[in-house]
């Protein structure tokens, strides 16, 4: 049966082109509990900026589960280097294949609008993340506002700092829309609210790499002898910059701060060298992406609002923390961004802990 | 009559046997029917055979194909371009930075298809100078041309982030884009057409003009070819030049079917590109190389990765990476079983 | 006598090259004095530290005739599958036992290049192309791709063990690790094998002209297979040291490192084709190179043009080094053709 | 007999299709000094390669020292004492004159290590056995032919040679290295050591040789006679079969125009204040010792360095000549010296080796190169010049040394330059094949080209040239009409 028409703004172009799913849709009015019933059956692909790093080996592991618990036929691809290209080849094949729904976290959205429009012609729902600029989607499911969370990690590096003194900035690359984002979010912040700070270079490129991240410190502490902070972009990029900070034993003379997650940092943390890192969980983001387009599919579409608990109607175990409330705004084309709140800072060891599996290693 | 039959045959005789044409074109049937089995085997369905499958491989194919086409000729005369895709991305995005400063809401499409021609003649001319600078520094200062390319791919890729400081240029107007998303009659991408044109036309250069046999002598040995008179600092000029041109159209390409324009997209392509290349029958020692084995290993390579992704698997790109380095290692193995077994067999003729 | 020697020293590429750093060096330092301090210099050497022992492995290559594209496949599988092991065994002895995994899984892979260079003759480009892809693939779809920080505490006490310390004025330190040895030991006992080695001289040999190291009676085959597995093993070695001195073990961090590590031996004088170069031109190579990566912020050129500017420098390089080789070849040609004749 | 060295017993070896050993055999004693002479292609590179183990024999036996061997090693017949200079000697350009002397040495010992003052010892004194004096620390690529052949001669002798086999030995030096070298070979007789000596130059054989052993088509038919029953007429009579008449070459065009004139041409370095006039239909020869300056000038006309000082003139017209592509435009041919680096293309046809230089020329529809007119030149000087081939299609390697100089040759004469310049025009080559050349020269010559032959096989120069110049330090010493001048004057010149 063909999923009916969403009347949300998100729907698909031409809704006449059914899927293939064997689903009943059940038009189902939202349970007293908030848990949906998800349809099963689909196949979703979800693609991400780069396999093999530890960050989207959280997503595939969700990936994984999604398919355990709805009986949905999922998977994670993305391309072994980081490159847009490699991407939209992966896309065009996941259509011809037939998927149901694309789930994608791109390296560069306005790269992947070309295919993505082939795919919404074709009536294949699309969910991406981390793409608040992404023109083909039906929703584009946001873990926080960029430029907010920019401006938190900008909070910590000035409460490190004591409010004051010099501080540098690094992306992993110029190009990563995002990660830019994140910097000029936090800079912005500063510039209002912390005018006793100073950024003496800005966006220097890492390339993802702990190694370039470390002898840009050692560099940086060289030539402005009166450095206090530094803000990273890539979860290598806050590390590497504490990593030379402790070998230049300056622990507490210089703040770092950034997104990374304790699998990679937590050493650094541990010693002090890495002031406060943020980051949210984006295997639970994933979860959550997946969940949007299979209640799409199921033709619950109409359900995606303000209301929506989508914690709740995962029905994941344990929930997905900060997504039990979410903000709707309009996105660069016919579809919704739809933002959460669920930044996690951890500036503690105890903090940390909390994200260690049952094996007591850490699962972010 | 008679005569001209034998002729006909031995002419197909020596493609297909005596070269290792015959055995990567069997390597691409195989390819393509074996995919589509196993992935039939895994998924049930023979999606893979479809047309519109076929459609989205020919859609793929052209942009790392027309890099592959262009690596071969430096790589014939004993050299290599690890700076195609710089010099792609520059291109497209000097022409994606012009099409967007001139071009605005009130233009209407007959100029903007105009635009768009012009921005792709740019695109040419840069790529071409790109390609240029590469054969100067490599026959005046007769530098190493994989350390020569790589510095300039850095240099290509830097001038591109230069002028978009790090960000896409978007909003490409509809006449340019149709380059990479249009249909040719309907049915065949336009990506794929400028492919077959520029297989033909750098099959013929490299077949049946003076440049071609100059390409190939001065590939085999570069002192002699001087000093028979050949030009050698022209048609080094001459062939990176080529190979900078068709870096460009793979640039319109590339950035025609992303609607954007950006300074590091591609990147994977250049690897992918020589893998292509060599798969194909080039020798990067020089000498030896053809358009036609090129082909074949492009599409090899196309439905072996498209065949993995209908496996719909998990992290299915890395075994791509395993498949595709097996297979070239394995035709490796094989010319040179074929080649032992070829002396072997012309020895005990011989008796 | 002692002038000639001179006169012949400075014609050679490593001096070339290392008057190129020189100039470098005392140009940044001139524009920005903070550089001219003992902390530039250590924080140089220590990026140099790793990239040195693959050059070196690559340098070997090259010397053979050969070239090899594994160099960072082989480094990132070695160092990568080497300390899964020992995380996985809850291993909490030395870094000795991590660094024998990674140096035997170089021979390993080394072995598999060598083979199908010296036996079946493929083209080494082609040869280590594919199994660069190959390395790559498997590591990452078989064996794992999420890195690992948690590293055994042999690795960690490693990585944190310092030869000494130099400060820059206002006090800052710059430690020197201890992987420095495993540096110096790697550049001296390839000097050795290579000097006072049979093995080393029919390396010289085979990349000379092979023709002729047949008619010697080298075993070529043996002596190219040889090369790619030290290759191999240095390269693994490299792999463990990365993950020592990072004390984190992601095998993203390496991967697309080949072309700069190649990049940097032939910039120290090696030929491509094989048989020329000397260890002391690689390693000023590589100096040189990640001398020019760690002065581009302090020099403070905007990172929107810091690519442009690599490869700008590379560009200029290149051409005058090939340039003066050039010269030198035509030099050479006239002089030989006018030198009196030996023979009375 | 105790003292045969090795014997050579009914050695067959052939390449596809080519039968290139027939039933050889060879029998060499101690101190004997063997010449092996036969025509291009007929076998005696390969009679050499099966002694030294490079090649199998397909069937046929050897026996060194006493043993009998089916195959040998090549590093088995280093060790029994058997040594070759193979015709491009075999020298590591990368390594020291030191390291090519004595690192063979360790090789046939086994040795795992080097002990450089064993190397500079053993090298040093293996050079003072020749007594000449050479730079140990420099590298063999800086080395000028002579020296390279001394380096592969000493290298030789300190591995204690029983024999050593030169592969034409004498191709790439001039009168004054072949008679160091001639004595050499007299020293090394009187040590034991026998010598195979290849060659080309009959009055060579005459002059050192105790013995003969001549192959025609892979056939031995003179085995190991005395040399001093025969005369270079008698020689060439057993290779070729057929009498070899050479008549001195008198210009049918006697006043041609000028062509080419250079005034106070020098080039630092190379060659001083050099006048020249070689008019249409001369043949002029420039001959001189190694270093004397003549390749400079050779190539200094072809474009390869540009002179420093000094006027060009084609055809009466000054002209600039900075490059090759210049030279090429004003009709200037050059054919190199060393053939297999800078001649031939050897991965390649013969046809192509061959119509390489005239791509331009044949075009269909302007923008293809017309093949079948390329082809067909191609054959046409296959023909013209006998080179020896069944399809010209095939690759330039199946042809013998010989037949190769003459495709490098044929690639200039189908562009059909207005001035030939060969370096060595018959280096290399058989006395019959040798003949043909210089029959083409004339032609050539006859049609109206200006011909320069840069050689120092003073019969060569003699019997082909109408002019000769002689140079000495990068002067011209004496400018002379070959007519009047004879053979042991110019000898005399030039020592
Ligand atoms: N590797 C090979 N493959 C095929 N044919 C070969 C090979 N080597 C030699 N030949 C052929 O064997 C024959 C004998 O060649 P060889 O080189 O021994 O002649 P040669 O007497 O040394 O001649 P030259 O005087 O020109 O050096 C020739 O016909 C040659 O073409
Ligand atoms: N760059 C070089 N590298 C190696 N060998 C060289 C080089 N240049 C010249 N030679 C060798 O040294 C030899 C001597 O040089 P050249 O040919 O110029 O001397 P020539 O022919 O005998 O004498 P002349 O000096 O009279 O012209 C050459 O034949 C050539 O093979
Ligand atoms: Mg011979
Ligand atoms: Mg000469």
């Amino acid at each position: 049966a063909a999923p009916a028409a969403d009347s949300n703004a998100a729907a698909p172009a031409e809704p006449a082109a059914t899927t293939e799913a064997a689903t009943e849709t059940t038009e189902a009015a939202a349970p007293v509990d908030g848990a949906i019933t998800l349809g099963s059956g689909y196949s979703i692909m979800t693609t991400v900026k780069l396999l093999g790093i530890g960050w989207f080996d959280r997503t595939e592991t969700m990936v994984r589960e999604f398919a355990e618990n709805t009986g949905n036929n999922t998977y994670q691809t993305g391309p072994s280097e980081v490159d847009a290209a490699a991407t939209n080849q992966l896309l065009e094949d996941a259509i011809a294949t037939g998927v149901n729904a694309i789930c994608i976290i791109p390296f560069s959205p306005s790269s992947a609008d070309s295919v993505l429009a082939k795919a919404r012609e074709q009536g294949i729902v699309v969910i991406s993340h981390e793409a608040t600029d992404q023109v083909e989607c039906d929703y584009d499911l946001e873990a926080f506002d960029n430029f907010a969370y920019g401006a938190i990690l900008m909070d910590y590096l000035a409460k490190g700092m004591g409010e004051q003194g010099e501080y540098y900035t690094t992306v992993g690359g110029l190009t990563a829309t995002s990660q830019n984002q994140w910097e000029e979010g936090g800079f912005n912040q500063q510039q209002a609210k912390y005018p006793n700070m100073t950024a003496v270079e800005r966006k220097i490129e890492t390339n993802d790499a702990q190694a370039k991240s470390k002898s840009i410190m050692a560099e940086m502490i060289n030539k402005y002898p009166e450095l206090k902070g530094f803000q990273g972009a890539t979860s290598q990029d806050a590390p590497g910059a504490a990593e030379a900070v402790s070998e230049a034993g300056l622990i507490g003379k210089i703040t770092v701060v950034g997104t990374s997650m304790p699998s990679i940092a937590s050493k650094q943390l541990e010693e002090g060298s890495l002031f406060a890192m943020a980051l949210w969980d984006p295997g639970l983001t994933v979860y959550a992406m997946q969940t949007l387009a299979v209640m799409m599919l199921d033709g619950n579409g109409a359900l995606i609002n303000e209301n929506l608990d989508l914690s709740k109607a995962s029905g994941y175990e344990g929930g997905l923390a900060g997504y039990e409330k979410l903000s709707f705004t309009d996105g660069a084309g016919d579809g919704k961004i739809i933002f959460a709140n669920a930044t996690l800072v951890i500036d503690s060891v105890e903090k940390m802990n909390e994200y260690k599996d049952a094996s007591g290693n850490f699962y972010l | 009559m008679e005569m001209n039959r034998t002729k006909k045959s031995s002419w197909l005789y020596h493609i297909f046997y005596e070269t290792k044409l015959g055995w990567l074109f069997s390597l691409m049937v195989i390819a393509y029917v074996g995919m589509g089995f196993m992935s039939f085997a895994l998924k049930g369905n023979f999606k893979y055979f479809s047309p519109n499958t076929l459609q989205t491989m020919a859609g793929q194919i052209p942009e790392v194909g027309i890099l592959a086409i262009g690596i071969i000729l430096p790589m014939i005369t004993g050299g290599i371009d690890l700076s195609m895709v710089g010099k792609a991305n520059l291109a497209g995005v000097v022409a994606a930075a012009f099409m967007t400063s001139v071009i605005t809401e009130t233009t209407p499409d007959s100029t903007q298809m105009l635009i768009a021609i012009a921005a792709i003649l740019l695109a040419l001319v840069v790529g071409a100078l790109a390609g240029l600078i590469n054969g100067i520094i490599i026959s005046k200062f007769n530098a190493p041309p994989l350390i020569v390319t790589l510095g300039s791919n850095y240099a290509f890729m830097g001038i591109a982030v230069v002028i978009t400081q790090g960000k896409s240029i978007v909003g490409l107007p509809a006449a340019f884009n149709s380059l990479g998303q249009g249909y040719t009659l309907g049915i065949i991408p336009n990506q794929f057409v400028v492919l077959a044109i520029v297989a033909t036309v750098i099959w013929f250069m490299t077949s049946k003009t003076p440049y071609g046999t100059k390409l190939f002598m001065t590939g085999s040995n570069m002192v002699a070819a001087e000093f028979s008179g050949i030009d050698i600092k022209k048609l080094l000029r001459t062939t990176y030049t080529i190979s900078g041109v068709l870096a460009a159209i793979s640039g319109c390409i590339l950035f025609g079917r992303s609607n954007q324009a950006n300074a590091d997209y591609g990147t994977t392509y250049t690897l992918q590109a020589i893998m292509i290349a060599v798969l194909g029958g080039t020798s990067p020692e020089g000498g030896e190389g053809n358009v036609l084995g090129v082909i074949f290993a492009m599409f090899t390579m196309q439905f072996l990765a498209t065949g993995m992704n209908f496996f719909q698997v998990t992290n299915v790109t890395y075994l791509k990476d395993i498949v595709w380095g097996g297979v070239l290692l394995i035709v490796m193995v094989v010319n040179y079983v074929t080649a032992l077994r070829r002396t072997k067999n012309a020895l005990k003729k011989s008796f | 006598m002692i002038g000639k020697k001179l006169s012949r020293i400075a014609k050679t590429n490593e001096f070339f090259v290392l008057l190129v750093i020189l100039v470098v060096f005392f140009t940044v330092s001139a524009i920005s004095p903070v550089f001219l301090s003992a902390y530039s210099l250590v924080s140089v050497i220590k990026t140099a530290i790793e990239p040195i022992i693959y050059a070196v492995g690559a340098y070997l290559v090259i010397l053979s005739g050969g070239i090899d594209l594994t160099v960072a496949g082989i480094g990132a599988f070695s160092m990568f599958t080497a300390t899964k092991i020992v995380f996985s065994m809850n291993y909490e002895g030395s870094a000795l036992l991590p660094y024998l995994l990674a140096i035997g899984f170089g021979a390993a892979l080394g072995m598999i290049n060598g083979l199908l260079i010296s036996r079946l003759k493929i083209q080494p480009m082609i040869a280590t192309l594919g199994m660069n892809s190959i390395i790559n693939g498997v590591m990452l779809f078989f064996i794992g791709s999420r890195e690992i920080s948690q590293v055994p505490i042999g690795i960690q006490t490693a990585g944190k063990t310092y030869v000494m310390t130099v400060y820059n004025a206002n006090g800052v330190a710059a430690p020197l690790s201890t992987t420095i040895y495993i540096t110096i030991a790697v550049v001296f006992v390839v000097y050795l094998l290579l000097r006072y080695t049979m093995l080393g001289a029919n390396i010289f040999a085979i990349g000379g002209n092979v023709e002729s190291a047949m008619r010697a009676g080298i075993d070529v085959k043996k002596t190219q297979f040889i090369v790619y597995v030290l290759a191999g093993m240095l390269y693994g070695l490299g792999g463990m040291v990365h993950t020592i001195t990072y004390v984190n073990s992601n095998p993203m961090d390496l991967l697309g490192q080949e072309m700069i590590t190649i990049a940097a031996v032939i910039i120290g004088g090696a030929r491509i084709t094989g048989g020329h170069g000397t260890l002391t031109g690689t390693v000023l190579g590589v100096l040189l190179i990640q001398l020019i990566d760690n002065c581009l912020n302090t020099v403070g050129i905007p990172s929107f043009w810091q690519r442009l500017v690599v490869g700008l420098v590379l560009l200029v390089g290149t051409s005058l080094t090939s340039y003066q080789a050039l010269k030198e070849k035509r030099r050479l040609h006239v002089e030989i053709s006018s030198a009196p004749i030996s023979m009375q | 007999m105790s003292d045969v060295i090795l014997r050579a017993i009914n050695i067959n070896k052939s390449f596809a299709g080519v039968h290139a050993l027939t039933d050889v055999n060879l029998t060499i004693r101690k101190g004997e000094v063997r010449c092996l002479i036969g025509e291009n292609g007929c076998g005696k590179s390969t009679l050499i390669k099966v002694i030294s183990g490079v090649y199998t024999p397909d069937s046929g036996e050897l026996e060194v020292a006493g043993h009998k061997f089916g195959k040998l090693q090549p590093d088995q017949a280093m060790s029994m004492g058997i040594q070759v200079i193979y015709q491009d000697f075999s020298i590591f350009p990368n390594l020291t004159v030191a390291d090519n002397i004595a690192m063979n040495t360790f090789r046939v010992q086994k040795k795992k290590l080097i002990n450089w003052r064993t190397i500079r010892r053993k090298a040093q004194e293996a050079l003072d056995h020749l007594d000449v004096k050479i730079d140990l620390d420099v590298k063999a690529e800086a080395l000028s032919v002579a020296d390279k052949q001394i380096v592969a001669i000493c290298r030789a002798i300190i591995q204690d040679a029983k024999l050593i086999i030169m592969d034409e030995p004498t191709t790439a030096l001039t009168k004054k290295e072949v008679s160091s070298l001639l004595d050499i070979i007299r020293q090394l007789k009187e040590e034991g050591i026998s010598v195979i000596f290849v060659t080309h130059k009959l009055e060579e054989v005459i002059g050192v040789t105790d013995t003969v052993t001549i192959l025609r088509n892979g056939v031995c038919v003179v085995d190991g006679e005395e040399t001093s029953n025969f005369d270079a007429n008698k020689l060439a009579f057993y290779m070729t079969g057929h009498e070899i008449v050479d008549e001195k070459f008198v210009p049918e065009i006697t006043n041609g125009k000028e062509l080419l004139r250079i005034e106070k041409l020098s080039l630092k370095d190379g060659f001083n204040d050099i006048t020249l006039t070689v008019n249409s239909g001369d043949v002029l020869g420039v001959t001189g010792l190694l270093g004397s300056g003549r390749t400079e000038l050779a190539q200094c006309l072809f474009g390869q360095f540009p002179a420093t000082s000094g006027e060009i003139f084609i055809e009466g017209k000054p002209v600039k000549i900075r490059s090759v592509k210049d030279a090429i435009r004003n009709g200037i041919g050059y054919v190199p010296e060393d053939r297999l680096t800078e001649g031939l293309f050897l991965k390649k046809s013969i046809a192509s080796n061959i119509f390489v230089s005239v791509i331009e020329k044949f075009r269909k529809a302007l923008v293809f190169s017309d093949n079948r007119s390329l082809k067909a030149t191609a054959d046409r000087w296959v023909k013209e010049l006998l080179i020896k081939t069944p399809d010209s299609e095939n690759i330039i390697t199946t042809l013998s040394g010989g037949n190769q100089q003459r495709v490098v040759l044929a690639k200039w004469l189908a562009r059909n330059p207005k001035i030939l310049i060969l370096n060595g025009p018959t280096v290399g080559v058989d006395i019959g094949s040798k003949l043909e050349i210089h029959k083409v020269l004339r032609k050539l010559a006859n049609q109206g080209i200006a011909i320069i032959i840069i050689s120092d096989d003073i019969p060569e120069v003699l019997t082909n040239c109408n002019k000769v110049v002689i140079m000495k330090m990068g002067r011209i010493v004496g400018e002379m009409d070959s007519k009047v001048v004879k053979h042991e004057q110019l000898a005399g010149m030039l020592a």
